[in-house]
C-alpha cells in the first residue's frame, strides 16, 4: 500500500479522502495557492505544499505544480478529487510517465470518455443505449439537417468536449439550426479549445440518473446501484438521493448491466459513474462516463456501508476488487444536499466571503463533509460548495424528515445559502412525492423567495443579541487547584 | 426603546419595553409578544416567545447582523447605525457599473471615450465559476476604466466610469 | 401519533431522544434543574420546564415533579432515557394510574426483572441458561454455607435489588463467606432499602454479551443482534462493539433466540436488553434484562441501519411492529467509546468542570452523541458522561482505526476526559485481537498513564500559542454593501 | 526567549529564538526544532516541527493551558507566572482534608473535638455518581468541620481542621 497521497484538490473533497488516507494509515500531503494558506484541506494534512498564486490556472490547474510538490515530499500517488485536474487526460498521462500513481481510470480511458462523440460510439458498440442523435459530427449545414430531421426536434447541441452546459442549444425548429449549431460551435471552441458539436435528441421530462461502478485492474466490475440527481440548478445538482424514487428493481438492475456493460466497454479501471437520462416510460439512455469520484458519492457510501474513497485507493495500488455484485446491499435511503456559497434568492449567486459562525448538524444519521470553518475566507475563484450534507434513514420519507431537521439546525452565517431554499424543496409537495425531473426548480420553484414567517422571530432575536451582555458566562467559583488529599474511591454505579 | 431593523427593502419596527433582567415585551406592529433570553455563546442566544422555546444564532457580519432560526438566515442591520446600507439600490435603478458580488475581472469588452449603447456589456466578472457580464445602465461614453484584468473588485466599487448621453435623463456621471 | 413528549432526562440521552421526536414531527419538552438551566437539552426542547433543584432526589428523580411538568405542558407521553427514573416501576406504575404513557416496559415488567432474584426464575421458567447459583435468597449462614458449596468456588454475592456493583462481594473461601454476605447486605440495605442477596457461580474470564430486543404490544419480539460491552472501568462500560469478536453466526442465532425467549417469558414490551455472561467455552448465562434504551444502543443502529428511538416511540404509541426478524441485517462493525468527564491517569476520577473548547470528530462513518457543548459548566451531580463517540464500517479493523482517527480529532479541553486512553485501548494488541474480556481493563490497563511522546510537540504549541497575537484575522478589505449593477448570468460549470 | 512550563511534577524548559514572523527555533533538552506556526482561530494553532504539520488546541483553564495534539492532552503552566499552581502536593504528602476534585459533600463522619486515628474516616464527598472517603492524613483531634452535608466544595479546600496527635512529626494544625 502507498505511504503517502497527494491530494491534488481543495476544500471538502481533499478534506474527506484525507481523512481515509488516515484511516489507511496513509500520510497526505496537501497542495495550497495563496487563497487557501488557511483553508481547512491545507490544515488538515500531514503536510502541505505551496503550489502558486489563488488563479486556478496557475495552482491547482498547472500539472507542472502538481508533478513538482509530487516529487518534492516523495508521495507514491496522486488523488485528484472532483474538478480541477480530475478528468485531465494530460494529467493521468504525465502521472503514468513520472512513475506516480493516478488515482482514477488510466490516460486513454480518460480521453476516450472525455470526447462525448467517441464515448457515444464506445457505447453503442458495446449495447448500451445511447440517446437517439449523431456518432460523428457535421460539416455543413445541410448535412446538419440531414441529421437534424432524422432524429426529429426538439433536439439538443452539444459540445463533444463540452460539460457544464457550454456550447449546449436547445433547438426547436429546422430554420434555427443553422445559427445555432454555430453558436455553439464558437462557444464550445472558446470554453474548450474544440469546437465539434453533434445533435442529440432532446427528452425534456427526464431524470438524471447515474450508476456507481468499481472496477480492478483484474477485470473484474460491480456497481453499487443508481443515485438519482435531477434536482439541478444551473445544470449543476444541488439535491441527489439513492435509491431513485423512480426506479423499480427490475430496471434497477438493467440500468445496473449497462453500466458496468459501459465500464468494460471503455476499459474501465477504478470508481466511476455512468451517467444515464431516464424518461418516464422508463427507458434510459447513456449520457456520460464521469470518470472520478462523484459529488455525491456519500449516498452511495451511506446505502451500501462501503468506503469508496478506500476502495479507489486499494484499485490503485493494484489489488483486486474482492467485493462481488451479490455482495452488495442498499439498504434505507440516503440524500444529499449541497450547501453551496450563493443566493438562492438571487439565481443562485455566488456569495464569497467570511464564514463568521458555522453550527453543523450532527445526530443518528447524519454527515455533512464539510470545507470550511468559522473565520475561514471562503475565496472567490473556486467552486462554491462549503459542504455537503448527508442523511440516511429507513425510508425515504424517514430521510426527507430527518435532511429537514439537520438543515433546521445548520447555521452558515456570513455567506449566504440555499439553506433555507433546500428546506422548502424538501417540504414541497411534489418533492415527497418523487417528481424529480431535471427541469424540478424551474417548474416549481422559479419564483421562490425566503420564507418570512420567523423574520420577526429573527428580528427579536436581534434585539435581544443587543440587549445581552457580550461577556463569557463566569467560570465556576470554585478554586483551580487540585490539591489531592487522602482519599479513596468508595463505589460506583452502573449505567 | 424602538429598534428599526432594516432587512432588504422593508424595516421592521420593534416598540420595546424591558421588563427585568433578560426579558422584555415588544410591539412588532400590532403583534406584541413577551421575550425572555439568554445569552449561551457570543454567537447564541436562548429566547422563549410567547411560551415557545427558540435557539438563534448571531454573527456580525459587513452586510449586518446575520440571524439564523430554525434554518432561516436573515440579515438585519439597525437603520439608524451609522452606514446602515441599503442592501439593493434597485429602487433608484442601478446606475452604476459595480459587480454584484466579490469577483475577479476576467476581460474588459470597452476603452476609455469609447460611445456605448444602454445594456452594451462592459466587462465580464467572475465570482466562484460564474461569470457575469456588466452592461451599461445607460447610453452615453465611457470616460474611464477604473480596473483591469484580473483585479480583484467587491460590490459598490464603480468599475467603468460612463459620461451619460444628453438624452439621458439621470444627472451627472453614473459613479 | 403522540403530539408532545417530556423526556425525562438530561445530557446526551435526552437530547438524542428529542432528534428522532423532531423527525417524527413530535413538539419535546425538556425538564431541567437548576445545575443544568444552559444545558443542551434544555436548549434544543421546543419548551424547557424547570423542575427545581440541582440534587437529583429533587429534580430527575423526583416523580411528583416529573409528572406536574408533564401535566403542565400538556404532553402524552413520557421518554424516560437511561438512568434516573429510566427503570423505576413506581414512576411507570404513577404515569399508567396519571393516563401518561411510559415510553418503556409495563411497570410489572419493570419491577419483576428489577428483583434479579425474581428475574432468574423467570427466565429458568422460560428456559433461559442462568448462571449456576440461588433462585432465592438464604436466612442464615449455614443455609449459605449449604448453597454455596453446591455452587462451588469461587462466587459471587449479589444484591437481589443491585446495579452498579452494590452489594457486589467476590467469595473465594468458605471461610469468608458468612462475613462477606452480612457486609454485602448491609451495603445494599444503604443502597437500595432491600438488604436482600444470593449467590452465583463468579465466571472470572468471561465476556459481556447483550442482546438488543424489540417486543411491540401485540407479541411480536424480534433481537437486533448482540453487543458486546467487555471493556469496563469501575463496572462501568466504557468501550462497546458489534459483531462481538467472540460469536460465530450459530452462537449469535442461539443467544438471539434465548434472548427473545427471555423477552417472552417477562412478557417484555418495547426496547429492552438481555445481557448474558459468556464464558471462554461460548456458554452463556443469563445476567439481567434492562428495560430501557440502553446507552450503547447507537452501534446497533449503526449496524442495523434503524432507529431505536422511534421504533420505541411507535411501539409505544400502541403501533405494531412490522420488522420481521428476517428482515434485520448486521452490517459492518460499529463501535462505541464513551467520553467521560474523568480523568484515567487517576483511576478514572470524575472530572467535572467548565468546557473551554469542544471540537468534535466528524467524517464518514462517524456519530458523536454529545451533551455539551463549548463554554458548558459541567455540573458536579450528575454522571460524568459527555458524549458518544461511535464509528462505523466494513470490518472491526476498519472500524478501529477509524475510531482511532475521529478520537485523535476530538478536542475537549477544560475537564479531562479519557480520549488518549481509549488512544491506547484501541492501539493495543489485546484490543485488536479481539481479547475482550471483562477483566480487560485490570488485565492490560492497570498501570496505564499518558503517552507523553507529544509532550514537547504540547509545549511548542503553548509556546507558539503565547506569541500569536489573538486578534481574529481580519475581514476581506472589500467593502460590505452590495448596490447590484446590471448584470447578467452568462454561464456556469458543472462538477 | 526562555520558557519553563509545569506539566504535572515536571518542569519542561524551552530556549526559544524567535526567528522572523510566525517562527522559531526552540531547544528542549538536547532536542533542537525549527517551528513555524500560524493562528486559525482563539483556539488553534497550525504549527510545522521539523517539516511535519500539526493542529494544536488550546484553552486557558483553572488549572493552567489545556493543549491537544494528536487526540492528546495536556495541562501545562508556566512556572514563572503567579499563582504557577503544583498540580499535586504528593511531594510533602497530603496533609489536608480536601476533595480531590469538585464535589458535594453527602456524609460526615466526624464531630468537633473527636479524637481520629490516622485513616480514619472523617466524610464523603460526592461528584458524578462517584462517592469519595476522606481519611485522616495523621492521627489527632478534629478541632473544627468547616463543612455541612450538602455543601459543595472544591479541591484546596479544607474541609476538616485536625491538631495532629503530639507523637505526629508534622507540626502545626492540618490547614
Amino acid at each position: 500500500m502507498f505511504k503517502k497521497i497527494l491530494i491534488a484538490n481543495r476544500g471538502e473533497i481533499a478534506v474527506r479522502i484525507m481523512r481515509t488516507c488516515k484511516e489507511m494509515g496513509i500520510a497526505t500531503v496537501a497542495v495550497y495557492s495563496d487563497a487557501d494558506q488557511q483553508a481547512l484541506h491545507a490544515l488538515e494534512a500531514d503536510e502541505a505544499v505551496a503550489i502558486g498564486p489563488s488563479e486556478p490556472s496557475q495552482s491547482y490547474l498547472d500539472i507542472e505544480r502538481i508533478v513538482a510538490a509530487v516529487k518534492q515530499t516523495g508521495a507514491e500517488a496522486v488523488h485528484p478529487g472532483y474538478g480541477f485536474l480530475a478528468e485531465n487526460a494530460d494529467f493521468a498521462a504525465r502521472c503514468e510517465r513520472e512513475g506516480i500513481v493516478f488515482i482514477g481510470p488510466p490516460a486513454r480511458v480518460i480521453r476516450n470518455l472525455g470526447d462525448k462523440i467517441i464515448a457515444r460510439q464506445i457505447m453503442q458498440k458495446g449495447g448500451v443505449p445511447i440517446i437517439p442523435g449523431m456518432l460523428e459530427t457535421a460539416q455543413n449545414p445541410a448535412a446538419w439537417l440531414v441529421h437534424a430531421e432524422q432524429i426529429g426536434f426538439p433536439l439538443l447541441i452539444k459540445a463533444a468536449a463540452g460539460g457544464g452546459g457550454k456550447g449546449m442549444r436547445i433547438v426547436h425548429h429546422p430554420g434555427e439550426l443553422a445559427e445555432a449549431c454555430q453558436a455553439a460551435a464558437r462557444e464550445a471552441a472558446a470554453a474548450f479549445g474544440d469546437g465539434t458539436v453533434y445533435l442529440e435528441k432532446f427528452l425534456p421530462k427526464s431524470r438524471h440518473v447515474e450508476i456507481q461502478i468499481l472496477a480492478d485492474g483484474q477485470g473484474h466490475t460491480i456497481h453499487l446501484f443508481e443515485r438519482e440527481c435531477s434536482i439541478q440548478r444551473r445544470h449543476q445538482k444541488i439535491i441527489e438521493e439513492t435509491p431513485s424514487p423512480a426506479l423499480t428493481p427490475a430496471l434497477r438492475a438493467a440500468m445496473g448491466r449497462a453500466a458496468v456493460a459501459a465500464a468494460r466497454a471503455a476499459g474501465y479501471v477504478n470508481a466511476g459513474t455512468v451517467e444515464f437520462i431516464l424518461d418516464p416510460e422508463g427507458r434510459f439512455y447513456f449520457l456520460e462516463v464521469n470518470t472520478r469520484l462523484q459529488v455525491e458519492h456519500p449516498i452511495t457510501e451511506m446505502i451500501t456501508g462501503l468506503d469508496l474513497v478506500r476502495h479507489q485507493i486499494e484499485i490503485a495500488a493494484g489489488r483486486p476488487l474482492t467485493l462481488t455484485q451479490e455482495e452488495v446491499h442498499g439498504r434505507g435511503h440516503a440524500i444529499e444536499c449541497r450547501i453551496y456559497a450563493e443566493d438562492p434568492a438571487q439565481n443562485f449567486m455566488p456569495s464569497p466571503g467570511r464564514i463568521a459562525f458555522l453550527r453543523e448538524p450532527t445526530g443518528p444519521g447524519v454527515r455533512n463533509d464539510c470545507g470550511v470553518y468559522a473565520g475561514f475566507e471562503v475565496p472567490v475563484e473556486y467552486d462554491p460548495i462549503l459542504s455537503k450534507l448527508v442523511v440516511h434513514a429507513e425510508t425515504r420519507e424517514l430521510a426527507t424528515r430527518r435532511m429537514i431537521r439537520a438543515l433546521a439546525s445548520y447555521a452558515v452565517l456570513g455567506v449566504q445559502t440555499p439553506i433555507d431554499f433546500l428546506l422548502d424543496v424538501l417540504a414541497s409537495a411534489p418533492f415527497q412525492a418523487g417528481e424529480t425531473y431535471t427541469d424540478f426548480i424551474a417548474t416549481h420553484f422559479a419564483d421562490w423567495s425566503p420564507d418570512r414567517k420567523v423574520l420577526e422571530l429573527a428580528a427579536i432575536a436581534c434585539v435581544a443579541d443587543a440587549m445581552a451582555p457580550k461577556g463569557r458566562p463566569a467560570g465556576r467559583a470554585s478554586e483551580a487547584a487540585a490539591h489531592p488529599g487522602p482519599w479513596r474511591t468508595l463505589n460506583h454505579w452502573r449505567l | 426603546m424602538d429598534f428599526r431593523l432594516k432587512h432588504k427593502e422593508e424595516t421592521i419596527a420593534l416598540a420595546v419595553e424591558a421588563s427585568g433582567e433578560g426579558g422584555f415585551a415588544a410591539a412588532i406592529g400590532d403583534r406584541r409578544v413577551a421575550v425572555s433570553f439568554a445569552r449561551i455563546s457570543e454567537h447564541q442566544m436562548r429566547l422563549t416567545v410567547d411560551g415557545r422555546q427558540v435557539l438563534a444564532f448571531v454573527a456580525e457580519t459587513p452586510d449586518g447582523k446575520a440571524v439564523m432560526v430554525d434554518g432561516r438566515t436573515f440579515l438585519l442591520a439597525d437603520e439608524r447605525a451609522s452606514g446602515a446600507r441599503p442592501r439593493s439600490g434597485a429602487a433608484n435603478g442601478p446606475k452604476t457599473v459595480t459587480p454584484p458580488m466579490p469577483a475577479v475581472v476576467t476581460q474588459i469588452l470597452v476603452a476609455q471615450g469609447q460611445a456605448v449603447e444602454k445594456g452594451q456589456g462592459l466587462l465580464v466578472v467572475s465570482a466562484m465559476k460564474m461569470d457575469t457580464l456588466l452592461t451599461a445602465p445607460f447610453a452615453g461614453v465611457v470616460t474611464r476604466v477604473n480596473v483591469a484584468e484580473g483585479e480583484k473588485v467587491a460590490p459598490k466599487q464603480v468599475l467603468v466610469d460612463i459620461e451619460p448621453a444628453a438624452a439621458e435623463p439621470a444627472a451627472g456621471r453614473a459613479s
